[in-house]
C-alpha cells in the first residue's frame, strides 16, 4: 500500500474516526472457520492444508505431537502469523486475514499464550485491568475512569484465579503457575466470544487442574473454547470433540475415547502406556 | 548427594524460603512437590545460584558448600539444570543451544552425546532451526537434552514434563530412571502430576509457604498428605 | 571600582569541535597577560584572567559572556572564533556594554559598538588572494570550495561577483559546499581534477574550515593534484592547521593571511620565543588569530592607558585611530568601524608545515565592514565616532540603518 | 493509584505531583521575589542573568520530560527529540525576527538581515505569518507535531521499534541538521536566527521581560508536567506501560499500539516544541545545532541521570546535569568534562535508578484504596 | 603562463644539446655570485638565473636547484651571525624548530645549527619550481632509467613546441622503451594536432584518455577544416564513452572505499552494541586510541613511517583493547540487564577520553604520515586511478570482517557470547563463564575500533574529535545492516557508501548526506528491523 493513500486514509491516524467493528456473525453456521490453510517457514510447512470448523459455543480441544502446528495454528487465528495460502473466517462476516492483531482481538477473539506472558511491570490488578473488554481507542482509553462495576468484575475474576493477595504486586514477581493463572483471568477479563487456550494447566497440581477445567466447562456454550493440553487426564474431562493434528494437519477427530484409541494417534502421540 | 539445611531466601523484602531442609540422597530421583507459587523454582534457583541465599547450606557430594560458588562453577561440578519454562538461548541454533554445554564436560569431548539425538530425534531433524522458532513441547526437550550433554552427577528438572507430549514424557521418565540405574545419576526433580511422580521417583519433599512441611520415600505420599497441602 | 585587579575575560572553547582551534588562543591571552603583570600590570593595576568555557555551544556562548559581564564584572572580553558564537555573543555585550575583541577572519557584514574585529574583512583576505592569483599566477578557471555556513557562502559570494566584475566566465566557476568535518572527498577532489584539466589554469578556494582540511589535503596527494598544476589557496588553514597534516605532499598549496610565523621579523621571533617559552614546547606554532589577539590586547592596552581608565565608553572612544606594531612589521591601527588596518600575505606551504611568504601587499589595508560586491551592503558604512556613531550608516538615504528608528524618538 | 477520578483531575490527588508542583511554584516564587525586591548589592539578589540561566534550566526540563514521557513509559528511546524542540524555537525564533522589522541592520522592513545579506528578493512563502504572534505560537505546537505525526506515521505502522526507531529518530535529526545548515533553506544557516528585539511588544533585554519568560517557563513546565502526569496516570499510561514492555501481547488485548505510541509520541514533540520556543528569547539565538544528533543524546542522558520513568527525574536530571555545566565550565573550564563524564559514570554505577531514586517516598505505588505514601517531608529531605 | 612555458622551453632545448651537467669544477667566486644573484632577484628573474645556474656546468648546481626548489637554500644573513659565517649560502638540511641544521652550499660543510633568525631563506614559489622540475626533468629524458624517462615524457604533453618537436622526434628514433616511445609518440601528436591541424595526429590521439590529448581535439573542432573536424569530433566521441565507463568505475570505487571506511568503524560496534548490546557512546573514542598509537608509533619510529603504521596495527588493537577491558571492568559489568544505563556511562566516558587526550596529548591534530607505499594512486589509465592508501583500507577492511567473522562462527567465543547475551543466568548456569566472556568480546569489540583507528589515521584527522566524527554513523551502519548480524555491518557499510558516493556528483555532498539519512528512515519503514533482519518466533521473543 503506497504511502500517499494511507496518509489520504484520516480514519487509520485517529481513532475516534474509525468505525466500530460490527458483531461477529453466527446465523449462518459456525464461529471460527479454517479451510485449506498452509503456512511454511524456510520451507517447512509448520501447517499443511489444515481444515478447522469450530461451531458456536462450543467447547473443543486440539492435541497432537510437539510441533504439530497447534500454537501455529492459533498464531494464524490471532492475525500473528499469515498463512501462505488459505482462508479463516470468523463468523460469516470476518475474514481473518484481512485484519491485524487489535481488530481481531476486539471481534472478540481472545487467546492465552503458551508460554505465560503478563505485563510485568504492571501490577496483577492493572493487568486484569487492561485486558478488561472496554473502548479500547486511545481517546476513551485516556480519559477512562474505573466504574465501581467494573472494580467488581475485577475483584471477582481475581478471586477466581486466586490472586486476590498479589493484587497489588507487580506481575514480574509472579511464580510461573501464578502467572499462568494471571493469563486466564486476563483472558476472562477479555470476554471474548472465542477463547483460544494454549495449555492451560502447565504447572498446575491436580486440583488446580480440576478448577480450570471447571471454569472452562462453564464458559462452553456462552461463549466458544479451544482448548490446547497435552495433559490427557485433563482433555478427558473436559472434552467433547477432540481434534488431533499432525504434521500441520488434522490426524483424526471425534469424542475423547475415539481418539485415544486411534492407532495412529497412539503411534505418534499417546504412546502405549498411556 | 545435596544436602540443604536451614536455608533461608528472601526477595528483597519478600521472605520466600524458611529455614528449609533438604536431602537428595545420592543415585535416586528425589521429587519436590507444592502448589503454585511456595517457593519450588525459588529452591531450584538457589541451588543453582541464580539466586542467592540469605543463610543455611546447600552441601553437594558431601563437602562442596555450594553458597559459595560462582553458578558457573556449580555445573562444573556436574549439576545439570533444567529451568522452568524452558530457558533455550531463542537465538541460537538447536545444535548450537546444545554445544553450550560442551564447555563443562569431564571428558573434554567436543561433540554432542549421540545419546540425546537419540532420545529427542526431532533436535537431530530441526538441528539448524533457531531455539525460539520451536514449539513449546521441542523447547522443553532442547532443554532437558542440553542439560543432559554436559553428563551431569546430579540433574535438576523444573516440571521437565510440561507441554510435552505423553509419549514423550513418559519416555522421559525411563530415561530418567535408566540414567539413575546405569550411572548412578541424582535426580532433583520438580514436579506437580502425581503419576509421574509416583512412577519415577524415590523420594519426594512438599513445600508449603516457603517451608518444607513433609519429606518421604514416594510410597509414603499419602492421599492426606496431598489433601493437606497440594489442594487448594 | 578602580582598585584591584582589571578583569580580561576569555571567552573561547575549551572542549568540544571548536577546542582544536580556540583553546590556543586561550593560552596566547595567558601569556600576553602574564607578561603584562611582569611589566606591572596596567594603569598601576593587575591584570587577572577569567577563563571560562563556552565548550564548542552557541547558546553557551551568550550564557558565559552574560556570566563575565554580568557576574565577573571583566573589563573586556577576548573572544569567539566561529561567526555564529559571536552572533550568539553580539547582543549580550551590546546590552551590557561590554567590549569583545574578535580576532579571527569572518565574512564582514557586521559593525559592532561593543566589538573590534581584529581578523580580516574579506577585502584583507578573499580579494588580494584572488588578485594574486588572477594576476600573478594567470589563473582562468576557479573552484570555490568551502564548508556550508555563512563565512564561506558569503566570501564565495563576495568573490563570485567579483570574479564576473573581472570577466570570468559562469562556466569558469565551480562552486562547491560540504558539511562541517566532511571527510570523504573522493569525488568531489575528481572532479575537481577534471575541471581543471580543460586546458585552463585552474584554482582551488577554499574555505573549507576545521576538520575537514585533513582528509580533503589527504585526497588531493592522493589523488596526486599538484600545486603546480592546480594550486590551492585557503583562507582558514594556517600554521596550527598544518601541524596536524603530513605537508609533504602540500608543498607550494597557498594560504592567504595577514600573518604567518614564518614571517621574518624580530617582533616575530621575540612572539616566536616567547610563545615556545610559555607553552614548554619547541614545536610550538603560531598564527594569524593569535597574531590578532596580540594586536587587540595592544590596542586595548594603549587605549586604556589613553583613556586613563578601563571604563568601557571611555576606551571605546580612545581607541579609534590608536596603532600599534603588528608582527610583521608594520603598524595596524583601529579604524571608525572597528576593525583594523592588515597586510596581506600569501603563502605557500612548505614541507615544514610552515608557510614560505610569495606575495605581499604593498601597504595595509583597512577593514571593511561592509562589502563593496554585495547589493545589500554597498552603500553601507561604519564610523562608531562622532557625530556619525553609527556601524550601518546608508550614504544614499543618508541613515543609519536599523537604528534609525531610535534615533528618531 | 486513583483509578476512579477523573484523567485530568488525577494528578493534583498525587502527592508526587502535589509536591512538584509546590517546590517548582515556591521556587519560581521566590526567585521573582528576590529579584523584584532585593537591592542589587544584596547577597540575596537575583540577578537577571540567573533568572536567564534557571529560566533556560526550566526549558530544558520541560525537553526533559517529553523526553522521559516517550522513554519511560512508552520505551521509545527518541534520539531526535532535539529536532522537536528545534523546530519550536525555529517558529519562535521567526516570530522574534519578524518582530524586528525594520531595525536590522540594512533596514529592510520585512527582510531578515541574513536575507539581505543573501541576496534575497522576498521573502520566502514559509516565512508568512510569523509576524503575528499568534499565528507563530500555534506554530510551536503545530511544527513539531506534524513532524511528529507524520514521522510516527510511518515508522509506527511499520511497527519500527527499538533501536531500529532509534536509530531513524537520530538519522531525522541528523539530516533536519544538515538541511538547516544550508542557507538555501531560508533559516539562516548556520548563524541561525539571533540578534531578537521583542517579544510581543516587550523589549526583550528589559529586566521585566527576562522575569516574563521565566515566569512563563516555570508555568509551562508546570502544565506540561501535569499533562504528563495525567497521561501516565490515566489508563493510557498503563497501555503504554504494557506496550513498552510487550508491544505484541498488547496488540492481542485488542489495543492498536500504533496509535498509542504516535498520539504520546506528538505530544511529546509539542511539548518539546514549546520548551525550544520559550528556549529561544532567552538564550537569544537558535542555530541547527540545536538538532545535532548529541544534542538528543545528552537529553536521553539528562532522563537517565535523574532517574527514567518518573518524569520528576527527568525535571532533576536536566537541572543537575545543566546546572553542573554552568558552574563547571566556569570554575574548571579546562577539566569540567572530567567531572561531567565522572558524574554520569557514578550516577549509572551507584544509582541504578538515577537520583530520583534517592527520593524513596515518591515513587512507592499506592492502592486503588488511596494508601497514604510514606511521608513526603522524607521524601524532598 | 606563455612567458613561462617558453622560457622554459628554451631551457630544455639548451640543456637537451648538453650532454650531462658539466664536470668542470667552477670557481667559488662564480657560484656565489650566480646564487646571491638568484637570492637578490625578483621571482621573475630568478627562472633565468636558475638557468644560468644551470648551464654554469658546475657539478654542485643540481643540489643548489633541487635545494632552492624544495625552499632549502639559505643565505646566512650578511648582517647577522658570527662574522665568519654571514652572508654564506648554505643548504637546509632540517628546517624544524627554530634552529635549522645547515650545510655550506659550496663546501658542503657542515655548519651546525643556526637560529631562524639569522638564515634568510631563497624565496621560490609555485611557477619557479615547475620551472626547475623541468629543467630537472628534460635532463631525465635522456637517462638510463626507463621509468623516469616515462615520467619526463607524460610531463611533456601538452608542452612541446617546435623546437622541441624535432628534438622528441629524433629521441623516438633511438628510444628503445615502447612505452615510453607511445608517450613520446602522443606528445608529439598533441602538438600536431593543436599547432599544425595534422589530421593523421588525430587518430593517435583518437583512443588517449589523457586530458591534454583531449584539450588538443577540442581545439581541433574548432579547425576550419571539416575533414580535420569531423574526425577530431568522432576522436573525442569515442574518449568520451570510454571516460563514461572509467567514470563509472571510479564512482563505484569511491563508493567502496567509503564503504569500508564505514564498515571499518562499526565493526567493532557491530559486537559491543550488536551482538553484547552495550550501546557503547565511547565508540569513537576507542577508534581514536587506535588512531593515536599511529601517531605515537610513529613518534617512537621517527622516518620509518610504513613500519610503525604497521607495528601500528597489533598495537591499535591491543591499546584499545585494554581500553577497552577497563571500560568493562569498571563500569559495564555494573550495567548487566540494563543496556539502556550503559549509553549513559560511556556518554560519560567518551566526554572523559576526549578531554584526557587535549589535556595529556593536544587540543590540535597530530600528523600521521602516510608511508610511500600507501601515497598516490596507482593508475589502470590515464583517467582512472586508483587512490593507494584507500585500496589499503578497502582489503584491511575485508580482512578485519573475515577475521571476525572467523573468531564469531568458528571459536567457542562466538558462540558463548551470544548465549551469555541472550540469556545470561542460563548461560552461567551451563559452566559458561560469563565475565571472561563479557571481558574477552568487549575487548575484542574494542580492539577491533582500535584496528579501524590505525586505518583511519590514513584518511582523516587525528586529533581529539575523530571519534565523535564516526559514531553516529557507525550506529546508523549496525542498526541499518540489522542489529547482531556482522553481514548486515558490511553489507550496509558498502552499500551505505555507495549510495552517498552515486548520489554526491548529483546532488552535492551535503544534498547526498541528506538523501543517504532519508533513505535510511524511509528503508526501514519497509525492514523494521533491519537488512538482513532476525526472523521468525525468535526475534519477537
Ligand atoms: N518461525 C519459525 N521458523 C521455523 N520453524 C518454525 C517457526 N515457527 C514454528 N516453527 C515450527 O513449526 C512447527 C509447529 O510449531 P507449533 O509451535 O505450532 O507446534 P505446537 O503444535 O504448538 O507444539 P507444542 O505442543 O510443542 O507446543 C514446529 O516444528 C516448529 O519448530
Ligand atoms: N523476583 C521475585 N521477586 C519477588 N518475589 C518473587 C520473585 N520471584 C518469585 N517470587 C515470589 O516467590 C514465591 C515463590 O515463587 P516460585 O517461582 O519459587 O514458586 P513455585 O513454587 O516454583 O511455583 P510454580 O509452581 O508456580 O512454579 C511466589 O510467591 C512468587 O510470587
Ligand atoms: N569567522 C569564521 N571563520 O567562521
Ligand atoms: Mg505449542
Ligand atoms: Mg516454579
Amino acid at each position: 500500500m503506497s504511502i500517499m493513500s494511507e496518509l489520504t486514509h484520516r480514519d487509520r491516524v485517529f481513532d475516534f474516526l474509525t468505525p466500530t467493528a460490527s458483531p461477529v456473525d453466527v446465523r449462518h453456521g459456525p464461529i471460527l472457520y479454517l479451510e485449506d490453510v498452509t503456512v511454511s517457514f524456510d520451507g517447512f510447512k509448520a501447517i499443511n492444508n489444515l481444515n478447522l470448523t469450530i461451531d458456536d459455543g462450543e467447547l473443543r480441544c486440539i492435541i497432537g505431537p510437539n510441533g504439530a502446528g497447534k500454537t501455529t495454528m492459533m498464531d494464524i487465528i490471532t492475525g500473528k502469523t499469515r498463512p501462505d495460502v488459505g482462508s479463516v473466517w470468523f463468523g460469516s462476516r470476518h475474514n481473518l486475514l484481512t485484519m491485524n492483531e487489535p481488530d481481531i482481538a476486539s471481534l472478540g477473539i481472545g487467546r492465552k499464550f503458551q508460554k505465560p506472558t503478563v505485563f510485568e511491570a504492571l501490577t496483577v490488578f492493572e493487568n486484569l485491568e487492561l485486558a478488561m473488554a472496554t473502548d479500547k481507542r486511545v481517546l476513551p482509553t485516556l480519559t477512562a475512569r474505573l466504574t465501581g462495576e467494573a472494580r467488581a468484575r475485577i475483584d471477582e475474576v481475581l478471586t477466581t484465579i486466586g490472586l486476590t493477595d498479589l493484587r497489588h504486586r507487580e506481575a514480574g514477581i509472579l511464580s510461573h503457575g501464578q502467572k499462568q493463572w494471571l493469563e486466564i483471568g486476563m483472558l476472562l477479563m477479555q470476554k471474548p466470544r472465542l477463547l483460544l487456550v494454549d495449555e492451560p494447566v502447565a504447572g498446575m497440581t491436580e486440583q488446580e487442574m480440576e478448577r480450570t477445567a471447571e471454569l472452562l466447562t462453564s464458559l462452553a456454550g456462552k461463549q466458544s473454547v479451544v482448548v490446547v493440553e497435552h495433559d490427557m487426564g485433563f482433555v478427558r474431562s473436559i472434552a467433547r470433540t477432540v481434534t488431533v493434528l499432525h504434521q500441520g494437519s488434522v490426524l483424526a477427530e471425534g469424542s475423547m475415547d475415539d481418539v485415544s484409541n486411534d492407532p495412529k494417534v497412539i503411534e505418534v502421540y499417546l504412546g502405549e502406556g498411556a | 548427594m545435596l544436602k540443604i539445611e536451614k536455608l533461608n531466601q528472601f526477595y528483597g523484602e519478600s521472605h520466600t524460603l524458611w529455614d528449609l531442609d533438604l536431602d537428595v540422597p545420592q543415585g535416586q530421583c528425589t521429587c519436590v512437590m507444592g502448589r503454585n507459587g511456595v517457593g519450588k523454582t525459588t529452591l531450584m534457583k538457589c541451588v543453582m545460584g541464580e539466586e542467592s541465599v540469605k543463610d543455611g547450606s546447600i552441601l553437594f557430594a558431601g563437602d562442596v558448600e555450594l553458597t559459595q560458588r560462582k553458578i558457573e562453577d556449580r555445573s562444573r561440578l556436574g549439576i545439570g539444570y533444567v529451568p522452568q519454562g524452558r530457558q533455550v538461548f531463542p537465538l541460537l541454533t538447536v545444535e548450537e543451544n546444545l554445544r553450550t554445554g560442551l564447555a563443562v564436560r569431564q571428558d573434554g569431548s567436543k561433540t554432542i552425546p549421540e545419546r540425546v539425538y537419540e532420545l529427542f530425534p526431532v533436535l537431530r531433524e530441526m538441528k539448524n532451526r533457531r531455539g525460539g522458532d520451536l514449539s513449546g513441547g521441542q523447547q522443553q526437550q532442547l532443554a532437558i537434552g542440553r542439560a543432559l550433554v554436559i553428563e551431569p552427577r546430579l540433574l535438576i528438572l523444573d516440571e521437565p514434563g510440561e507441554g510435552i507430549q505423553p509419549n514423550i514424557v513418559a519416555q522421559i521418565g525411563e530415561v530418567i530412571r535408566k540414567l539413575i540405574e546405569e550411572d548412578g545419576l541424582t535426580v532433583l526433580l520438580v514436579e506437580q502430576k502425581l503419576p509421574f511422580a509416583r512412577k519415577y521417583a524415590d523420594r519426594f519433599a512438599i513445600m508449603d509457604r516457603g517451608r518444607r512441611v513433609a519429606e518421604g520415600e514416594i510410597a509414603e505420599l499419602s492421599d492426606a498428605l496431598i489433601k493437606q497441602h497440594l489442594t487448594v | 571600582a578602580d582598585e584591584g585587579p582589571i578583569k580580561v575575560g576569555i571567552l573561547h572553547s575549551l572542549s568540544g569541535t571548536m577546542a582544536i582551534s580556540e583553546s590556543t588562543l586561550k593560552d596566547t591571552m595567558l601569556m600576553l597577560i602574564k607578561e603584562q603583570n611582569e611589566n606591572g600590570g596596567l594603569l598601576g593595576r593587575k591584570l587577572e584572567p577569567v577563563v571560562v568555557d563556552p565548550a564548542s555551544n552557541w547558546p553557551l556562548f551568550a550564557e558565559k559572556a552574560r556570566e563575565l559581564l554580568a557576574k565577573d564584572k571583566v573589563d573586556v572580553i577576548f573572544g569567539n572564533w566561529t561567526s555564529v558564537s559571536r552572533k550568539s555573543v553580539l547582543p549580550v555585550v551590546e546590552e551590557l556594554n561590554g567590549l569583545l575583541f574578535y580576532p579571527v577572519q569572518y565574512e564582514g557584514e557586521e559593525s559592532s559598538e561593543n566589538v573590534f574585529y581584529t581578523g580580516a574583512a574579506p577585502n584583507q583576505q578573499a580579494i588580494p588572494a584572488v588578485n594574486y592569483l588572477m594576476n600573478q599566477v594567470g589563473v582562468k578557471r576557479w573552484v570555490l570550495a568551502g564548508t556550508d555556513y555563512v563565512y564561506p557562502r558569503t566570501t564565495n559570494k563576495i568573490l563570485e561577483a567579483y570574479l564576473k566584475d573581472h570577466g570570468v566566465a559562469d562556466e569558469d566557476i565551480m562552486v562547491n559546499y560540504t558539511p562541517f568535518g566532511h571527510s570523504n572527498w573522493q569525488s568531489i577532489v575528481s572532479d575537481i581534477k577534471t575541471f581543471g584539466s580543460q586546458g585552463k589554469k585552474t584554482a582551488v578556494v577554499s574555505t573549507i574550515n576545521g576538520d575537514a582540511n585533513v582528509p580533503f589535503y589527504r585526497e588531493l596527494a592522493n589523488q596526486g593534484i599538484k600545486a603546480e598544476d592546480i594550486p590551492v589557496v585557503a583562507f582558514s588553514v594556517g600554521e596550527q592547521e598544518l601541524s596536524g597534516i603530513d605537508t609533504g605532499p602540500l608543498v607550494g598549496h597557498l594560504a592567504a593571511w595577514n600573518y604567518f610565523m614564518s614571517v621574518d621579523t624580530d617582533a616575530n621571533y621575540d612572539f616566536i620565543d616567547k610563545w615556545v617559552a610559555y607553552t614548554g614546547k619547541e614545536d610550538a606554532v603560531t598564527n594569524d588569530p593569535m597574531e590578532a589577539h596580540y594586536i587587540g590586547f595592544n590596542m586595548w592596552k594603549e587605549a586604556v592607558k589613553k583613556a586613563g581608565t578601563t571604563d568601557v565608553d571611555a576606551v571605546k572612544d580612545a581607541i579609534i585611530g590608536v596603532s600599534v606594531p603588528n608582527l610583521t612589521g608594520g603598524y595596524a591601527t583601529m579604524m571608525p568601524n572597528h576593525h583594523i588596518t592588515k597586510p596581506v600575505l600569501i603563502g605557500e606551504i612548505q614541507d615544514n608545515g610552515q608557510f614560505s611568504v610569495v606575495w605581499q601587499t604593498p601597504s595595509t589595508v583597512a577593514g571593511d565592514a561592509w562589502s563593496d560586491y554585495l547589493p545589500g551592503s554597498k552603500d553601507l558604512i561604519s564610523d562608531w565616532r562622532k557625530p556619525l556613531h553609527c556601524g550601518n550608516y546608508n550614504v544614499v538615504t543618508k541613515s543609519c540603518g536599523g537604528k534609525s528608528e531610535v534615533a528618531a524618538e | 493509584m486513583n483509578y476512579s477520578q477523573s484523567w485530568l483531575t488525577r494528578p493534583f490527588t498525587e502527592r508526587s505531583t502535589q509536591i512538584f508542583l509546590g517546590v517548582l511554584f515556591l521556587a519560581v516564587m521566590v526567585v521573582s521575589v528576590l529579584h523584584l525586591v532585593m537591592p542589587e548589592g544584596s547577597a540575596l539578589y537575583v540577578s537577571s542573568y540567573t533568572v536567564t540561566l534557571l529560566g533556560k534550566y526550566l526549558c530544558y526540563a520541560l525537553l526533559a520530560v517529553a523526553v522521559d514521557l516517550v522513554w519511560g513509559y512508552l520505551g521509545i528511546l527518541s534520539l531526535g527529540h532535539g529536532a522537536f524542540f528545534a523546530l519550536g524555537g525555529y517558529a519562535m525564533g521567526m516570530y522574534l525576527m519578524r518582530q524586528i522589522g525594520d531595525r536590522g541592520v540594512y533596514g529592510d522592513p520585512t527582510l531578515p538581515d541574513f536575507m539581505v545579506f543573501l541576496n534575497w528578493d522576498s521573502l520566502p512563502w514559509y516565512w508568512h505569518g510569523f509576524d503575528m504572534a499568534w499565528f507563530a505560537f500555534i506554530m510551536v505546537l503545530l511544527a513539531p507535531g506534524l513532524l511528529a505525526l507524520v514521522f510516527g506515521f510511518l515508522a509506527f505502522r511499520s511497527r519500527v521499534t527499538g533501536v531500529y526507531l532509534s536509530i531513524i529518530t537520530q538519522a531525522l535529526t541528523f539530516a533536519l541538521m544538515l538541511a538547516f545548515f544550508r542557507n538555501e533553506m531560508g533559516f539562516g544557516g548556520n548563524n541561525g536566527l539571533t540578534d531578537f528585539k521583542d517579544i510581543l511588544g516587550f523589549d526583550l533585554r528589559t529586566d521585566a521581560a527576562r522575569l516574563g519568560l521565566f515566569i512563563a517557563t516555570g508555568i509551562a513546565l508546570a502544565v506540561g508536567y501535569v499533562i504528563c502526569r495525567a497521561i501516565v496516570t490515566s489508563k493510557l499510561g498503563r497501555v503504554s506501560v504494557a506496550c513498552r514492555d510487550a508491544e505484541a501481547r498488547t496488540r492481542f488485548l485488542g489495543y492498536r499500539v500504533e496509535r498509542v505510541q504516535l498520539f504520546v509520541f506528538v505530544v511529546s514533540a509539542m511539548l518539546a516544541g514549546v520548551a525550544g520556543a520559550l528556549y529561544v528569547p532567552q538564550v537569544g539565538i537558535i542555530n541547527p545545532s540545536e538538532f545535532s544528533p548529541l544534542f538528543s543524546i545528552e537529553i536521553v542522558v539528562w532522563v537517565a541521570l535523574g532517574g527514567r520513568a518518573t518524569l520528576y527525574g527527568a525535571v532533576i536530571g536536566a537541572i543537575i546535569v545543566n546546572y553542573a555545566k554552568t558552574v563547571f565550565t566556569g570554575i574548571l573550564p579546562d577539566a569540567w568534562l572530567f567531572a561531567l563524564g565522572a558524574l554520569f559514570v557514578l550516577v549509572t554505577v551507584f544509582l541504578p535508578k538515577g537520583i530520583a531514586g534517592l527520593l524513596p517516598g515518591l515513587k512507592k505505588k499506592t492502592d486503588d484504596e488511596s494508601e497514604a505514601p510514606t511521608s513526603g517531608k522524607e521524601a524532598t529531605a | 603562463m606563455s612567458i613561462i612555458r617558453s622560457l622554459k622551453q628554451l631551457l630544455i632545448v639548451c640543456l637537451l644539446s648538453l650532454p650531462v651537467l658539466g664536470h668542470a669544477q667552477a670557481n667559488d667566486e662564480q657560484a656565489q655570485s650566480l646564487l646571491t644573484q638568484l637570492a637578490e632577484s625578483s621571482y621573475g628573474q630568478k627562472g633565468k638565473i636558475a638557468g644560468e645556474i644551470a648551464r654554469s656546468g658546475d657539478e654542485r648546481a643540481r643540489g643548489w636547484l633541487e635545494a632552492f626548489s624544495a625552499g632549502k637554500l639559505a643565505r646566512i644573513e650578511p648582517s647577522k651571525g658570527d662574522a665568519e659565517g654571514s652572508g654564506k649560502f648554505v643548504i637546509v638540511l632540517s628546517n624544524r624548530g627554530r634552529n635549522w641544521k645547515v650545510q655550506d652550499a659550496l663546501t658542503g660543510d657542515d655548519l651546525g645549527e643556526i637560529s631562524r633568525r639569522d638564515l634568510d631563506s631563497i624565496r621560490v614559489n609555485n611557477s619557479l619550481r615547475s620551472e626547475i622540475d623541468g629543467i630537472l626533468s628534460v635532463i631525465d629524458l635522456t637517462v638510463n632509467d626507463a621509468d623516469k624517462r616515462l615520467a619526463a615524457a607524460r610531463g611533456l604533453r601538452g608542452n612541446v613546441d617546435e623546437a622541441m618537436a624535432k628534438k622528441l622526434t629524433e629521441l623516438m628514433a633511438s628510444e628503445e622503451d615502447a612505452d615510453v616511445k607511445a608517450t613520446l609518440n602522443e606528445a608529439l601528436a598533441i602538438y600536431k594536432v593543436e599547432e599544425q591541424g595534422d589530421l593523421s595526429a588525430v587518430k593517435t590521439l583518437s583512443g588517449s584518455l589523457n586530458s591534454e590529448a583531449r584539450a588538443a581535439l577540442n581545439s581541433a573542432t574548432y579547425s576550419d577544416d571539416p575533414a580535420l573536424k569531423q574526425a577530431a569530433r568522432d576522436a573525442l566521441a569515442s574518449i568520451e564513452t570510454k571516460l563514461k565507463w572509467n567514470r563509472a568505475a571510479e564512482t563505484l570505487y569511491f563508493g567502496l572505499s567509503l564503504g569500508s571506511v564505514l564498515v571499518l568503524a562499526a565493526i567493532g560496534l557491530a559486537i559491543t552494541f550488536g551482538v553484547m548490546g552495550v550501546i557503547n557512546m565511547a565508540h569513537g573514542e576507542l577508534i581514536m586510541l587506535g588512531a593515536y598509537t599511529t601517531w605515537g608509533m610513529q613518534q617512537m619510529l621517527p622516518g620509518q613511517p610504513g613500519l610503525a603504521l604497521i607495528l601500528s596495527i597489533p598495537a591499535g588493537f591491543l591499546v584499545s583493547a585494554l581500553a577497552g577491558v577497563a571500560i568493562e571492568r569498571s563500569v559495564i559489568q555494573f550495567l548487566k540487564g540494563r543496556p539502556l544505563e550503559t549509553l549513559l556511562a560511556t556518554f560519560g566516558i567518551s566526554l572523559v577520553l576526549q578531554q584526557l587526550v587535549r589535556t595529556v596529548i593536544s587540543p590540535l591534530n597530530r600528523t600521521v604520515v602516510t608511508p610511500d607505499w600507501m601515497s598516490g594512486s596507482i593508475m589502470v589509465n590515464e583517467a582512472l586511478s586508483l587512490t593507494l592508501n584507500r585500496l589499503y583500507i578497502i582489503g584491511f577492511a575485508l580482512v578485519v570482517f573475515v577475521g571476525l567473522m572467523l573468531i564469531m562462527r568458528k571459536t567457542r567465543l562466538g558462540l558463548e557470547v551470544r548465549a551469555v547475551t541472550q540469556n545470561r543466568a542460563m548461560a552461567r548456569s551451563m559452566g559458561i563463564k560469563a565475565t571472561k566472556v563479557d571481558i574477552m568480546t568487549f575487548a575484542l569489540g574494542s580492539g577491533v575500533a582500535g584496528l579501524a583507528g590505525v586505518a583511519l589515521s590514513q584518511i582523516t584527522n587525528v586529533g581529539p574529535n575523530l571519534g565523535q566524527n564516526y559514531i553516529i554513523d557507525s550506529f546508523m551502519v549496525v542498526v541499518f545492516g540489522g542489529v547482531g548480524n556482522l553481514w548486515g555491518t558490511l553489507v550496509a557499510g558498502l552499500s551505505l557508501g555507495t549510495i552517498n558516493q552515486l548520489l554526491e556528483p548529483w546532488a552535492g555532498a551535503v544534498l547526498a548526506k541528506i538523501l543517504v539519512l532519508v533513505f535510511i528512515i524511509l528503508f526501514i519503514q519497509k525492514r523494521p528491523r533491519g537488512l538482513f533482519p532476525q526472523k521468525g518466533r525468535a526475534a519477537e521473543g
